[in-house]
């Protein structure tokens, strides 16, 4: 019996907690958004699942744990073909489907954020270069080896890497497809309200559960600690943003909103994703209060200055807070943040590293994006966004009575 | 054959039970309600939703129909106004049609006589 | 202008399909359909619920509204009395209204031209 | 007491928010919601569920009721169909009657005055 | 490698399961409940748990386990300050983690009993009281090792310290309040039903699923075969008193009972709570058999004859089932069980500890709840009640259509 | 520290994800159906898993696993009487507890199938006799000791003792209890679709989750890494046959089939069952092709041709995706099978064990409800079926608004 076994089952098992996280995340685009594009929101899911899972097999993986070329990219281990007995400690098996499923992650979070005007087939397409190209590159660049991680950026279970890169590819999205109908009328935003509260907060809280994989899993060594209280950090942001957000969105809009407040624990739990191992307690804490307020100013600033229709506020969420989390490691790292005596060189090189992953993001979707609006267009018909993708697109309601 | 008459009475659903039970009292046997949703002076609200005005236009408002012949209109509708006033604005409205015939199904009864729902 | 009339019948969700089938049959081209709450002799039943008596006095219907010129009033009651009659509660009623008047507005055709359902 | 008018307007759900705009602009305050299904000529359409055929042959509408007095009734049939017309198979119909009387809770106005929505 | 290890490993994992118990009781809660009042409730549950979590980890948890102050009260580790490395023989990041869940899972009982007349800022308060002081008070007797742990009371995974005290504190909350408008006409009592019977049963088998982390989990020891037995008994007693339910509901009431068979299996499972490591498999089956019984008795009982309205059952499920599970132990406990010639003295001590713990309960949570409805009161107004609160107190609604 | 602790531990955590799967049954068969019956399909769930366990513990687990008599049946071990401290290289407790969990989960498959139109009495009761007979007695032959095993019969976790089992069960309970009212209308079969896909599609993520127990832990092994090996081809077969069902609905009916890309991932889930911890990566995505593929065949076939009405898929996907790929490791083995120059033995055996098992269940579940239509009915009356299970046998109705 060696650390080995145990650290490798621990793996595998935070990679299952991990893989619910596709269930909180339909839910919680579904809940968010109108009943007549709930089918397409559960088709858009369980395809970036199944596109995920098989792209990163054949080619994602290669590109991001490859041989390393120039700091750049993986070249080899395509199909899993010469693959290592063991990775980063533990066994390859577990090191694989742990990482195969944080792949299909990063591309969810930008389905909820086009929800409801976006063609099929053009997600469909996104997600496959992401999936192939955007996750792995940037994912080679701060985990696999490559010139990031050589450099010294920290980015401990993916606030950058993940959700930084996703939400940063929400915004493309979203502004590319431009806002649904009748979001904007006469330059003012309106609101569309999600049509199933419960089922939303079911989803963030089946996140919730899964981030417990996803961050202390992200160790991969359940021997030490740290594992358990990057748990703990996950916990307490998490908590801390969900109070946060629901006492001010009550303090700037009279009412303690219930969207803003599910955010609140997704802004949270986001946050504290790059950092969970190294920040302690009062980080934590620290960390999910700006999260969560920041989180409510950002969803407001998009929404009604940059004008850039999110249905699920993916973008704040998942962008802003996971650019946010990471560059907090360069303060509140308890061995090298600026405000535990580690100076500025960490911080910089956190700054300088969510730039240039955002960069890479936002230039890369805007490429696919651009080139799809360009040519088979991104966007479904008035008519169809009128009476509703599922009719249309999938010729079913989700919901039927008579 | 006599008058029948049908009273359809909009209104806040809160105020359904009550309604429902009183108008027992009267003597009204059928009815038939409908959810719906309304404006009239009542103008709907502006919610906030994540920090964007929600327009709430129409609220949910249910109807009831209820079609009469011996009881009089008179007596549904003060029976309505007095469990139904508020004084508030959305307190609802009652609309009063003539109806031409009714047939009572299950016995082939017509016109009056299929509105008696006594066994 | 011709008469033009609207039946409302208000019966059992079960028995919808078998009498929109039979409808059609006769010639009955349009109709709207509402989901409804309906009490009248049928006075709802009392279930428990975690062994507490629970009162549903208002028991789901079906209410079809169909506006008719050409095809007969009479028909469309003998098809609905013969579709839907069990003989026990719960059958449901027929009320008739006159119409004042009907516009299509694909053609913008009136009356009882906006009625004919053929193309 | 002048003439108080119900229409009726049954139409495709999507066009709901712009009508309601529109009628808004030449003055009518207030109207009741239902959400139905319809057939008539648009007859509905077969889609697979799981390899087999799904007829859908009721198609969600829905219908606006609006009880005018001051409004005339042919400005209101002239914004339906020029808001609802697209030349497509389902635009809808619009069905017109005659109403008794109108009573307003709050005031208990009767007739056209319990129609002035204004305050 | 050492049991060290693996048992920090096992208890962060069943503390994860208890984790997502959160969802379970919300969909439970929102389930049985009028949808009118969804948001509520939704929002109950998440400042549950994020109150539940900040207030344990700066106060809760030092009260509880701290250095025992004449076996009353913990005295120390408040913000986990001067924390040991391990306790429990677990990690100490592992115990506290498992113990900051459990915290918010006692007050989260509270929520549904008082649904949908109770103000959401009293509630609020009353669960910032019973995180910081009745849980970790009651907590600290039986756990901490105050006085009633010193005595020889046995609640293995908080029948009591848990499920009992938070039933109790129901009981408080629920009178206080009142029943909902249309509960009770002409002092006869009228059945509300719940809104949504799936998502009700979504919540009991998720809720199920995570009382595999909260009784096994709670030996803190994987290497024995204890932890499997407290599972296995933790399964008979859930489906015996699911079944038991059924079908005394059938006999009863003439037709099987949706409500109460979902509510059978919470009764079965709080049941076997206190002694699930150390009754055997029989004392399971007989423990289920009662619960599931004695909580639909209880069920009509409170609601017709005390005439307290507790719209998902939490008094019977919780309170009476927690109660009464505690003292089998003292009959079924293989060891010192009284039919296992154990004889009457862990009897007696079982009684007296849920006395005292039931007494503590109620008249805290009366002092709570009674100042509340003195000061600033606890019910909302007339109208709110009518229209549902989400409507006025969050501005939405839950399920929005058009 | 043994092997033993860490693969006990492994063994009872799998079962906790499978148990999960009961809700994930519960909501698949509750989003499939009509609202109108949705209490019903609950109660079917709750009342498996109820009966499943007690039936399982008194005499299921001895049949299956008790003293081998002439390779037939187990006959000892009854209510665990006589039990030994392991059993498959870990702790009897595991042990039982995860074979416990899987019996309950056999028999819910059949719930799905007759849903709509079965009588509540004769459900039960079927579901006794299956986990007291069927299930056991072929769980005996294959993974008990029995002369399945003997010949060399390879079903790693349940591709036929499960699924098949309970697909062929299924098949002969909608055969004989009769397509629900309107599904057939002059000989053409008619879609009743299901009133809510949002759940269904929580329900097969949830499923998907728990499948990552059912596989890899029936290993009972997690020092191996065939362990995590099972979940990646589990992983990529479900993943691969969403997206064939996906691709093929398309192609076949003109849009992507929301249910049948929900019924794709649980084919490719059920397919892989059989072997995957013996198929290479590449056997794993055929297997997932084809499955998904001769699913949606299959799906379209029985509802037309057969004419028997399955409102889940549960013939096709446990029925049909379960014998294939029990057959499929007689080609897919990489050690044995015939692609892998294994020659034709494995492949013989395993034809003839899907055979065996397969006219078994069939034979056995005709006899039960062969005999329950003739004496008692297994029908709900037309007016039952007409105004929907709940309202007349459970006094309720699901959703409750007004
Ligand atoms: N002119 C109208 N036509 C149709 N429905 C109306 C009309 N005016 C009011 N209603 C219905 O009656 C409801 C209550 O009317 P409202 O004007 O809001 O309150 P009040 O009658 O108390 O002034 C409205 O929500 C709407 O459903
Ligand atoms: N006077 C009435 N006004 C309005 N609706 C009525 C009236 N009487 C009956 N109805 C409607 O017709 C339905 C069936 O009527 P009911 O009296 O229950 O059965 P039956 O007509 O067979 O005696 C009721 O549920 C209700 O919706
Ligand atoms: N005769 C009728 N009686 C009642 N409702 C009708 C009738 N004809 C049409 N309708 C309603 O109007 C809707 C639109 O009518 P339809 O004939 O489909 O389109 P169009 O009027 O554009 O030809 C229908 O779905 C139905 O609800």
């Amino acid at each position: 019996m060696t650390d080995y076994i145990v650290n490798s089952m621990w793996v595998f098992i935070a990679s299952v907690l991990v893989f619910l996280m596709h269930a909180g995340f339909s839910m919680v685009e579904v809940g968010f958004t109108q009943s007549k594009n709930a089918v397409n929101i559960i088709m858009k899911n369980f395809v970036t699942v199944a596109i995920g899972v098989i792209a990163y097999f054949i080619v994602g993986f290669a590109f991001m744990y490859g041989k390393d070329a120039g700091g750049i990219i993986g070249t080899n281990m395509f199909f899993l073909i010469n693959k290592p007995d063991s990775m980063g400690g533990v066994m390859f098996e577990s090191f694989f489907f742990f990482q195969a499923i944080f792949a299909a992650t990063c591309v969810t979070i930008v389905s909820g954020a086009v929800a409801g005007r976006t063609k099929f087939s053009a997600y469909v397409i996104f997600a496959i270069f992401a999936v192939v190209v955007i996750y792995p590159l940037i994912g080679h660049w701060i985990w696999g080896g490559g010139f990031l991680s050589k450099l010294g950026f920290i980015d401990f279970a993916g606030g950058t890497a993940v959700h930084a890169v996703g939400g940063f590819c929400a915004l493309v999205g979203a502004k590319l497809v431009g806002p649904r109908k009748g979001k904007y009328k006469e330059g003012r935003a309106k609101a569309i309200p999600g049509h199933n509260i419960p089922l939303a907060a079911l989803g963030v809280l089946i996140l919730w559960f899964g981030w417990f994989g996803f961050n202390p899993g992200s160790t991969l060594d359940i021997t030490s600690p740290t594992t358990m209280h990057a748990a703990i950090t996950t916990l307490l942001s998490g908590a801390v943003a969900t109070l946060a957000a629901l006492v001010f969105s009550k303090v700037k809009y009279g009412k303690p909103d219930a969207g803003l407040t599910l955010n609140g624990a997704l802004a949270g739990l986001v946050g504290i994703t790059a950092g969970a191992s190294m920040v302690d307690y009062f980080g934590a804490i620290i960390i999910g209060l700006i999260c969560g307020i920041m989180m409510v100013i950002s969803v407001q600033f998009i929404d009604q200055k940059v004008k850039i229709d999110d249905p699920v506020g993916a973008i704040s969420v998942h962008g802003l807070c996971g650019a946010l989390g990471t560059i907090f490691v360069g303060l509140f790292s308890v061995t090298d943040g600026l405000f535990y005596g580690g100076g500025l060189s960490l911080l910089g090189i956190q700054v300088f590293g969510v730039l240039i992953c955002g960069a890479t993001a936002i230039s890369l979707s805007m490429v696919v994006f651009g080139i799809m609006k360009k040519t088979k267009g991104i966007r479904i018909t008035k008519e169809m966004e009128d009476s509703g993708i599922d009719k249309i697109e999938h010729g079913i309601s989700a919901y039927i009575s008579l | 054959m006599s008058k029948m008459t049908r009273i359809d009475i909009i209104t806040r659903p809160e105020k359904f039970e009550e309604l429902k039970q009183e108008l027992n009292d009267i003597g009204v046997t059928g009815m038939t309600v409908y959810q719906v949703l309304g404006c009239g002076i009542q103008k709907g609200k502006t919610e906030m939703y994540r920090g964007t005005p929600l327009e709430i236009n129409l609220l949910p408002k249910i109807k009831l129909e209820i079609i009469v012949s011996e009881v009089p209109v008179s007596k549904v509708i003060s029976i309505a106004k007095q469990v139904l006033y508020t004084g508030e604005i959305g307190d609802g409205k009652i609309f009063i049609y003539n109806v031409e015939n009714v047939i009572k199904i299950r016995t082939g009864e017509e016109g009056v006589l299929a509105l008696q729902n006594k066994e």
